[in-house]
């Protein structure tokens, strides 16, 4: 009974990925020509190939994510999408920024996930559920979006001037604290904010009172 | 070949891409911020491409950061309501929890 | 203190002060402690006495008046008006206080006097004659007597006696100044001044309906004061300029009531621009004279007369009868022949078809009625009619009848109003059939009621004639067919006065009646003087005619200028 | 006629300052009597009632016969006495004073009322010795003398009409002066009434007159606000006019006297630009014309009306008889010898406009004959005596019209003035045998009287013999004249058409007339006097089988049905307040128990009347036949009767007779003697002893048309029908008009102005305030809706936030 509908989300969001390849392949030279620093002409280096790796580790994870049936793998895959995304910030030469997600993503929120997922499972339990529901209109809704992103992505002339990569620390530092200061201090008010709030909810006693 | 801003971009489009498919469809709570977690990181990495390609200076990074913190602010937030919810519905799925819906 | 200058304004203001001293005691009364009789027996006497001096002064402007030297206004300064009094009021639209009196209103200003001062008296309870009259007449003050039960309602001049006298004076301050008033602007303001407290007076200690007759006289008068402020604002707009008293100049237009005569003399409203393309004076005139003529009262704007009449109490319905009638032909001749001479022409043949109508209408349903209060209205409506068909004609003789028919009308109905007043606080009814052979029982009573009747259907030697006459004679050269259905009224009139009196006096005694008191000293107060009155202007008109003759020569000049 | 044919010139005018005391004297005691009367009544007594009411009387013919002798002893044509009080009014071209002017014409009716009126007034002491308001019968009385003075004293038009109308009001109010009755009330509501149509009539003439006298004879727009201007024709000095003063009248001058020209009320100035040839004024009405007649012809029949309606001729004559109900000294001074004879004297007055319209000389003529033909026919089978001589003066007044309508201005005056007498003593005379009959009016209750009121029947029989015109007896003088005149008078016209034929016509009539008189006359007194006393107890069944009482007409005077006398309401009243028992008594005599206690039981024996009744009597009818020395006929004494030298000056009008043989005269004045010798024949025949019973079987005969006739033609009821009963329904209708017509239209005007309030309110409720509800429901509406949306679940919501989104996104890639 939900053939209908599945047939109907792979064959449009088919035609997108399609749309997309095409839109890629037939305005590759001038997206190179906006995005690209250097001209198409130019050996494939390992620079290169890392960075496609890492971005194919960072879809494919992204992809678990949100394919796989077993939420701990999705956990896993999302453990793989932050790490490539940590990647490709180190290929944009944000170091600092890069550190940062490795740290508070994979060292806090991919832990507080798996917790949550342990503490909300039974433990033992084999299967740990992690049911979809329309995934019709769900991916097709995606598929339109995603089209619609990637046209722009690449439609888009932005006008590009290139930045040397340098070291980001220091100076991420001084802005925080003089540029950007009351944003820091109201981000870590949020903080404690959060952490109280979290554990106010998290706590059963009280809300069993 | 030579990753252009339009990769990174393209790249970005597909994790937030996935994220939204992720939190259309899941009905696990916890599953449901994994996807918001994607999402964001595409932003994310939105930000910090066009700071590097078009921009310029740190700003991109800078929100880059503050959007982490808050991603970890909501995921921890996010997560302790999903603990409290399984303690009130003893389930996480999504669609228990509609008691504000009448 | 009272000067020539002056004398209008104390005529005008005296009753205000009397109103205000009733105030000031109402204010004082719960600190003093006064008890109510007391408030109510000093609002009587401030009223009598205010009045009193209100017709002193007018009796007073009428002695200083002088009939000869009346003329037009030379260069802006009036020299036809007497005892003028002047001063600016609002200088930015050249709105004065200007009053002041030539032969027309010095008439009506003795007039007004005279009738106060008999309201005054008979809104009073007293000189009622013993006990049982002022029972009979629900004058008991005590509240605890038959209250307010239809059979034996309280008498109207019981009932809240203040406010009744506050009103009364406001009146009086109105009538007089609408006479008075040589200003537009103030002449409005006086005409609306009049018109409230008459509505409370109806509406308030009239009869059972008072209600629908006070809503009734209000509306009929307010739209007709409509009319007359817009064509008052159209008038202003389209004058010149006036200097005002202190010989400025400072608007662009004037209110000032003789320098308008004098440019509708030369034609300043006849050469204005058309309105809607009618001419201006044409649509002018008609707002004036519907504003007017619902005051007359004109067919077909007189049905308001008779439930007035009818609801009203006694001394309201005397001064209602006695001068607010004679505001309309007053106004007429104030407003519309000297403003607009070509318009008048153009309008006068329309005036005396309407006369007509009234006169022999008018005079035909009194046939018909039942309610001695309703003929006596109806038969005022009928006299008024003469009046129009007079101002009509607009020969000198007919000019003259017809101002003069204003006065003795003002003299006969006021009288006939009290007297069926007389017998209504006694019978409590005034169906003439359910009476008969009073003749017996009140001979006083039916020999001045004789004598007011006979007055009114136009009996030579008593005042009624001559007006008649006069505008007969007047009219007849210019509209002989028209004279001749009006003058059949003459018989109309003399058959429903005379079945009246024999409805009323004639024939066995209705045992129902036996043992009324005849005219008490109040209503002999009231009533003599105005007989008096009846039987000296009766064989001596010329005591009016003399003084108003010149001022309606200027009018007629006007008219025709020579 | 000498005085007819010289040129005539303008009055001269003697003032004489005393003339206002005549009528003020009367008024003065009216007023006494009025004001203060009841108490003087109370306190003094009767006696200073009548005392002060003749005292004036007596004091005002003084004063008259002091101005007839200053008249005397004038030269003729300047026998004229004015006395200007005051101005009354001014306006316009109008200027009339009070003033008085006595002439020989008004000179002789003063005297007639001031004479007679005084012997009237003491007569009245008698006869309303038991009336409870004895003040107000004399306070009527008086105000009745003064009326009746101004209107024949009268300077302008204006004082005439106050007497004219004031005379009404004092008929009015003694005719209704036993106002308990209702027909009695009615009665004087009648003479008012139909008066006032003659006053209408009389008011058009008059303002016709007036205004033809400035040249104005038709409505004219210039009419307006100017002063009229003699039209061409006029030969006059003075041409400035001021458009409103009428001081300073434009004058034209004849043989130096100026006579001022234009618009007046004034008798003097009326009469001298119209009879003075020079000023070209009657010459210029002579040839104006109304509605196709000649102006003065409309003028004159105009005011002829109204001498129909004072004088009760055709067919204005209704409320003559009914004024019988009045007391009978009323009747005999007003109904007979003085108000009645207004309009008499008012042609008489106005000879000359009359004299210069043959038409209108015919038309007052027929009126005249026929009136009186007619009233004798009535007075016939009359039972009533007062109504006998009603009608008998009716027709007397015919015939002085006859006299003023042929031209014959002396004689018709010169008939007014014998009439006077005689009428005057008949109806006291009837007052005395009323009196002594305990106030029965029906002849067929008398017969007898002459052995017990032998004064009473022979100045009764006097008077017959002057109103029957036999010789030596006034009324022959002047009934004779008058036929001769009428049968030598050829120039009249009817309506424009020339009537050769009219006078002698008139005269045969008339002297039918005449014989007729002479019948009903000699009829009444041989009734009343002659035979056995019918009177006395029960005397229903007569009136039953009287088909008058079978009609309830209103004119119903002698009360005497039984059903009156048992009438519960009115004893009630007697018993509730005695005081005015008596009053109503006299109210209604026939059923006044309590009055009749006064003198005798009812079936009582007549008894002669007191002293002063007798006296006046005597002196009345001394008078009827002395003043016939008067009217000596030229015939006879070879020059021209006293009378006609007397009013000559008075009469200036030219109005020419055929001329006849002395024995042609003879022979007329021979077959008037005929007519009255046969009248009274057959009424001997017929009455005397009331032995005959043909009267009886001519009855019997001719029943119908003796209903008929002695219900008066049925005149009274035909003006109900006509006049009384349309002008009440109109009233009724106009009145209905103008409640639910005119009122209705306002009430409806109020009741849309409500309709639109109301709609003005409901918009505001339903659609204004409705759009604001409808805020408030379409958001809970839609919120019910969306709730279907609301599932609380996130991916909802992010499935509208991404459409949003990819919305705007194409949006703004359509729209760039």
């Amino acid at each position: 009974m939900r053939t209908p509908k599945k047939l109907l989300a792979w064959t449009v969001g088919s035609a997108a990925v399609i749309g997309v390849v095409g839109i890629l392949s037939a305005r590759l030279s001038p997206a190179m020509a906006a995005g690209g620093a250097r001209p198409l002409a130019g050996p494939f280096t390992i620079a290169d190939a890392i960075f496609w790796g890492v971005a194919a580790l960072t879809v494919g994870g992204a992809a678990a994510v949100a394919l796989s049936r077993n939420i701990v793998y999705s956990a896993l895959g999302l453990l793989a999408a932050l790490l490539g995304v940590a990647g490709l910030y180190v290929f944009l030469s944000a170091d600092f920024v890069a550190v940062a997600q490795v740290m508070i993503y994979i060292g806090g929120v991919l832990i507080l996930v798996l917790f949550a997922i342990m503490l909300t499972n039974r433990i033992g339990e084999v299967n740990i559920s992690n049911a979809s529901m329309g995934w019709a209109s769900g991916g097709l809704l995606s598929a339109v979006m995603l089209a619609l992103v990637l046209v722009v992505a690449f439609e888009v002339p932005w006008n590009v001037r290139p930045s040397g990569g340098n070291p980001t620390t220091a100076p991420i530092g001084h802005a925080l604290l003089q540029q950007w200061l009351l944003p820091f201090e109201l981000a870590s008010l949020i903080l404690l904010c959060t952490l109280i709030g979290a554990i106010i909810i998290a706590r059963k006693e009280i809300r069993a009172e | 070949m030579i990753p252009t801003l339009s990769h990174y971009l393209a790249v970005a489009a597909v994790l937030f891409t996935l994220g939204l498919f992720t939190v259309l469809t899941r009905r696990n709570a916890v599953a449901i911020l994994m996807g918001v977690e994607l999402m964001l990181n595409g932003a994310n990495l939105n930000l910090v491409a066009f700071n590097k390609f078009v921009v310029g200076g740190l700003t991109g990074q800078t929100f880059a950061l503050f959007v982490v913190v808050l991603a970890a602010a909501e995921a921890a937030v996010g997560l302790a309501i999903v603990l409290s919810i399984f303690h009130t519905f003893k389930t996480i799925d999504v669609r228990a929890a509609d008691l504000m819906r009448e | 203190m009272i000067r020539p200058d002056n004398v209008l304004v104390w005529a005008t203001f005296l009753p205000v002060i009397g109103a205000a001293l009733i105030l000031a005691l109402m204010s004082v009364r719960h600190f003093l402690g006064l008890p109510k009789r007391f408030l109510d027996q000093s609002s009587r006497w401030i009223t009598l006495v205010a009045s009193f001096l209100m017709m002193v002064t007018s009796i007073l402007a009428w002695a200083w008046f002088d009939p000869k030297a009346q003329g037009l206004l030379v260069q802006g300064k009036a020299t036809g008006v007497q005892m003028v009094n002047r001063g600016i009021w609002i200088r930015p639209f050249n709105v004065e206080w200007f009053v002041g009196v030539d032969g027309l209103s010095i008439s009506m200003v003795l007039l007004t006097g005279l009738i106060s001062f008999v309201a005054a008296i008979a809104s009073m309870p007293w000189w009622q004659g013993g006990e049982k009259a002022i029972h009979m007449a629900g004058m008991d003050e005590d509240d605890h007597g038959h209250g307010n039960d239809e059979h034996h309602p309280k008498h109207f001049s019981v009932r809240m006696v203040p406010g009744y006298m506050i009103l009364l004076l406001l009146l009086m301050t109105g009538m007089m100044g609408t006479f008075v008033a040589l200003d537009m602007f103030l002449f409005y303001v006086f005409w609306e001044v009049m018109l409230l407290p008459m509505y409370f007076l109806i509406g308030v200690w009239g009869g059972p309906r008072r209600e629908y007759a006070a809503i009734k006289f209000f509306l009929y008068t307010l739209a007709g004061s409509v009319l007359m402020l817009l064509a008052i604002i159209a008038v202003y707009y389209r004058s010149l300029p006036a200097v005002l008293a202190d010989g400025t100049l400072s608007a662009k237009h004037t209110f000032n009531l003789l320098e308008l005569a004098a440019q509708g003399r030369a034609g300043q409203f006849a050469t204005a621009v058309p309105i809607f393309g009618f001419a201006f004076t044409k649509i002018v005139f008609v707002a004036f004279f519907i504003g007017f003529a619902i005051k007359i009262p004109m067919f077909p704007f007189h049905t308001w007369l008779p439930d007035a009449h009818v609801e009203a109490p006694t001394p309201i319905s005397v001064i209602l009868a006695g001068i607010l009638l004679k505001m309309g032909p007053y106004g007429i001749l104030r407003f519309n022949y000297p403003l607009l001479p070509d318009a008048t022409e153009w309008a006068a043949n329309g005036i005396a078809v309407f006369g007509v109508i009234n006169i022999i209408y008018a005079a035909y349903v009194a046939l018909a009625q039942r309610d001695i209060k309703k003929l006596v209205a109806y038969s005022s409506v009928s006299h008024m009619g003469f009046t129009l068909l007079g101002m009509a004609a607009m020969t000198p003789m007919a000019m003259s009848g017809a101002v003069l028919n204003m006065f003795t009308h003002g003299i006969i109905s006021p009288a006939l109003f009290l007297l069926v007043g007389v017998i209504y606080d006694r019978a409590h009814h005034r169906d003439m059939e359910r009476f008969g052979g009073l003749a017996k029982e009140l001979p006083e009573y039916a020999g001045l009621t004789g004598l007011a009747f006979f007055a009114s259907l136009g009996l030579p030697g008593l005042a009624g004639f001559v007006a008649e006459f006069m505008v007969l004679a007047g009219a007849f050269p210019v509209y002989l067919t028209f004279t001749v259905i009006s003058a059949t009224a003459v018989i109309i009139t003399a058959a429903y006065y005379l079945w009246a009196m024999q409805r009323v006096f004639l024939g066995k005694l209705n045992q129902a009646y036996v043992g009324f008191p005849d005219v008490n000293w109040r209503e002999r107060l009231t009533l003599y003087p105005l007989a008096a009155f009846m039987i000296f202007l009766g064989f001596y008109p010329q005591f009016i005619l003399h003084a108003i003759n010149p001022a309606l020569q200027m009018l007629i000049q006007n008219l025709r200028p020579v | 006629m000498e005085h007819a044919t010289q040129e005539l010139g303008p009055l001269a005018v003697h003032t004489a300052g005393y003339l206002w005391l005549i009528p003020l004297f009367p008024v003065v005691g009216a007023v006494i009597n009025s004001l203060f009367g009841i108490r003087i009544q109370r306190t003094l007594g009767k006696k200073w009632n009548h005392g002060i009411a003749v005292g004036m009387m007596t004091l005002s013919f003084l004063v008259a016969l002091r101005a007839l002798a200053e008249m005397i002893s004038l030269p003729a044509s300047e026998r004229f006495l004015q006395n200007t009080l005051w101005n009354m009014a001014t306006a316009g071209s109008m200027r009339f004073d009070l003033a008085f002017a006595l002439d020989p014409l008004s000179m002789m009716m003063v005297l007639i009322i001031t004479f007679i009126g005084t012997l009237i007034h003491v007569f009245s002491i008698g006869y309303m010795a038991e009336e409870p308001s004895y003040w107000r019968f004399f306070a009527y009385m008086n105000l009745f003398v003064f009326a009746m003075l101004l209107l024949v004293m009268g300077d302008n038009f204006a004082v005439m009409f106050f007497g004219w109308e004031g005379v009404g009001l004092a008929s009015y109010l003694l005719i209704s002066f036993w106002y308990t009755d209702i027909e009695k009330a009615k009665a004087g509501m009648k003479a008012f009434v139909v008066n006032r149509f003659g006053d209408f009539g009389f008011l058009i003439g008059l303002f016709l007159l007036f205004w033809s006298l400035g040249g104005v004879w038709q409505p004219r727009a210039d009419a307006r606000s100017v002063r009229y201007v003699p039209e061409i024709g006029y030969k006059s000095d003075s041409t400035a006019l001021n458009p409103y003063e009428s001081t300073g009248p434009r004058t034209v001058t004849i043989h130096g006297h100026a006579i001022p020209l234009g618009p007046t009320l004034n008798f003097r100035e009326l009469r001298d630009q119209i009879v003075v040839e020079g000023t070209g004024v009657g010459e210029h009405l002579r040839h104006q014309k109304v509605w196709g007649v000649m102006l003065l012809t409309l003028v004159a029949m105009l005011m002829f009306v109204g001498a129909m309606g004072k004088s009760a001729q055709l067919p204005l004559y209704v409320w003559l008889p009914d004024a019988m109900a009045g007391p009978t000294p009323v009747s005999a001074l007003i109904h007979a010898a003085t108000m009645v004879t207004a309009g008499v004297y008012m042609v008489a007055r106005l000879s000359y406009i009359y004299a210069m319209s043959p038409t209108a000389m015919g038309w007052v003529a027929t009126v005249g004959v026929l009136t009186a033909f007619f009233a004798a026919t009535i007075g016939f089978f009359q039972y009533d005596i007062k109504k006998v001589l009603a009608y008998s003066t009716v027709s007397q007044l015919g015939f002085m019209f006859i006299g003023v309508g042929v031209g014959a201005y002396w004689a018709g005056s010169y008939h007014l003035l014998t009439h006077a007498f005689f009428k005057a003593t008949l109806f006291l005379g009837s007052g005395s045998v009323i009196l002594g009959c305990h106030h029965e009016q029906d002849m067929r209750q008398m017969g007898g009287l002459k052995k017990h009121m032998p004064i009473t029947a022979w100045t009764y029989l006097i008077a017959t013999w002057a109103i029957a015109g036999f010789p030596w007896a006034s009324g022959f003088y002047s009934k004779d004249e008058i036929l001769w005149k009428a049968f030598t008078q050829r120039g009249m016209e009817l309506f424009g058409t020339p009537a050769p034929w009219l006078g002698p016509a008139v005269f045969a009539l008339g002297l039918v007339t005449a014989t007729a008189t002479s019948f009903y006359m000699f009829r009444s007194y041989y009734m009343t006097f002659t035979g056995k006393y019918r009177g006395g107890a029960g005397h229903a069944e007569e009136h039953d089988e009287d088909p008058h009482s079978a009609h309830a007409a209103p004119h119903h005077v002698t009360a005497g049905h039984p059903h009156d006398n048992k009438d519960p309401v009115v004893h009630g009243a007697h018993a509730v307040h005695g005081a005015h028992a008596a009053h109503t008594a006299h109210a209604a005599p026939a059923h006044a128990a309590p009055a009749h206690d006064d003198h005798g039981h009812h079936g009582g024996l007549p008894h002669e009347s007191p002293r002063s009744i007798t006296f006046v009597l005597v002196t009345l009818a001394t008078g009827a036949v002395l003043v016939s020395l008067l009217g000596i006929p030229m015939l006879w004494s070879h020059h021209e009767p006293i009378l006609e030298h007397w009013l000559a000056p008075a009469l200036p009008a030219e109005v020419s007779f055929a001329h006849f043989s002395h024995a042609t005269e003879w022979l007329f004045q021979g077959m008037g003697v005929a007519a009255a010798t046969i009248g009274w024949f057959f009424a001997m025949k017929l009455f005397k002893d009331g032995k005959s019973s043909v009267p009886a079987d001519l009855k019997a005969r001719f029943f119908g048309v003796w209903t008929v006739v002695y219900n008066k033609y049925y005149v009274d009821e035909a003006y109900h029908a006509i006049v009384i009963r349309p002008a009440l329904f109109l009233a009724a209708f106009l009145s209905w008009f103008d409640q639910h017509v005119i009122d209705w239209f306002v009430n409806f005007v109020g009741w849309v102005a409500r309709l639109l309030a109301a709609v003005d309110d409901a918009f505001d409720k339903y659609v204004v305030d409705g759009a604001v509800n409808g805020v408030g429901g379409l958001t809970r509406e839609g919120g019910r809706l969306l709730r279907r949306i609301e599932t609380g679940r996130i991916q909802t919501y992010l499935y509208g936030a991404a459409l949003g989104s990819l919305l705007v996104v194409l949006l703004n890639f359509l729209f760039r």
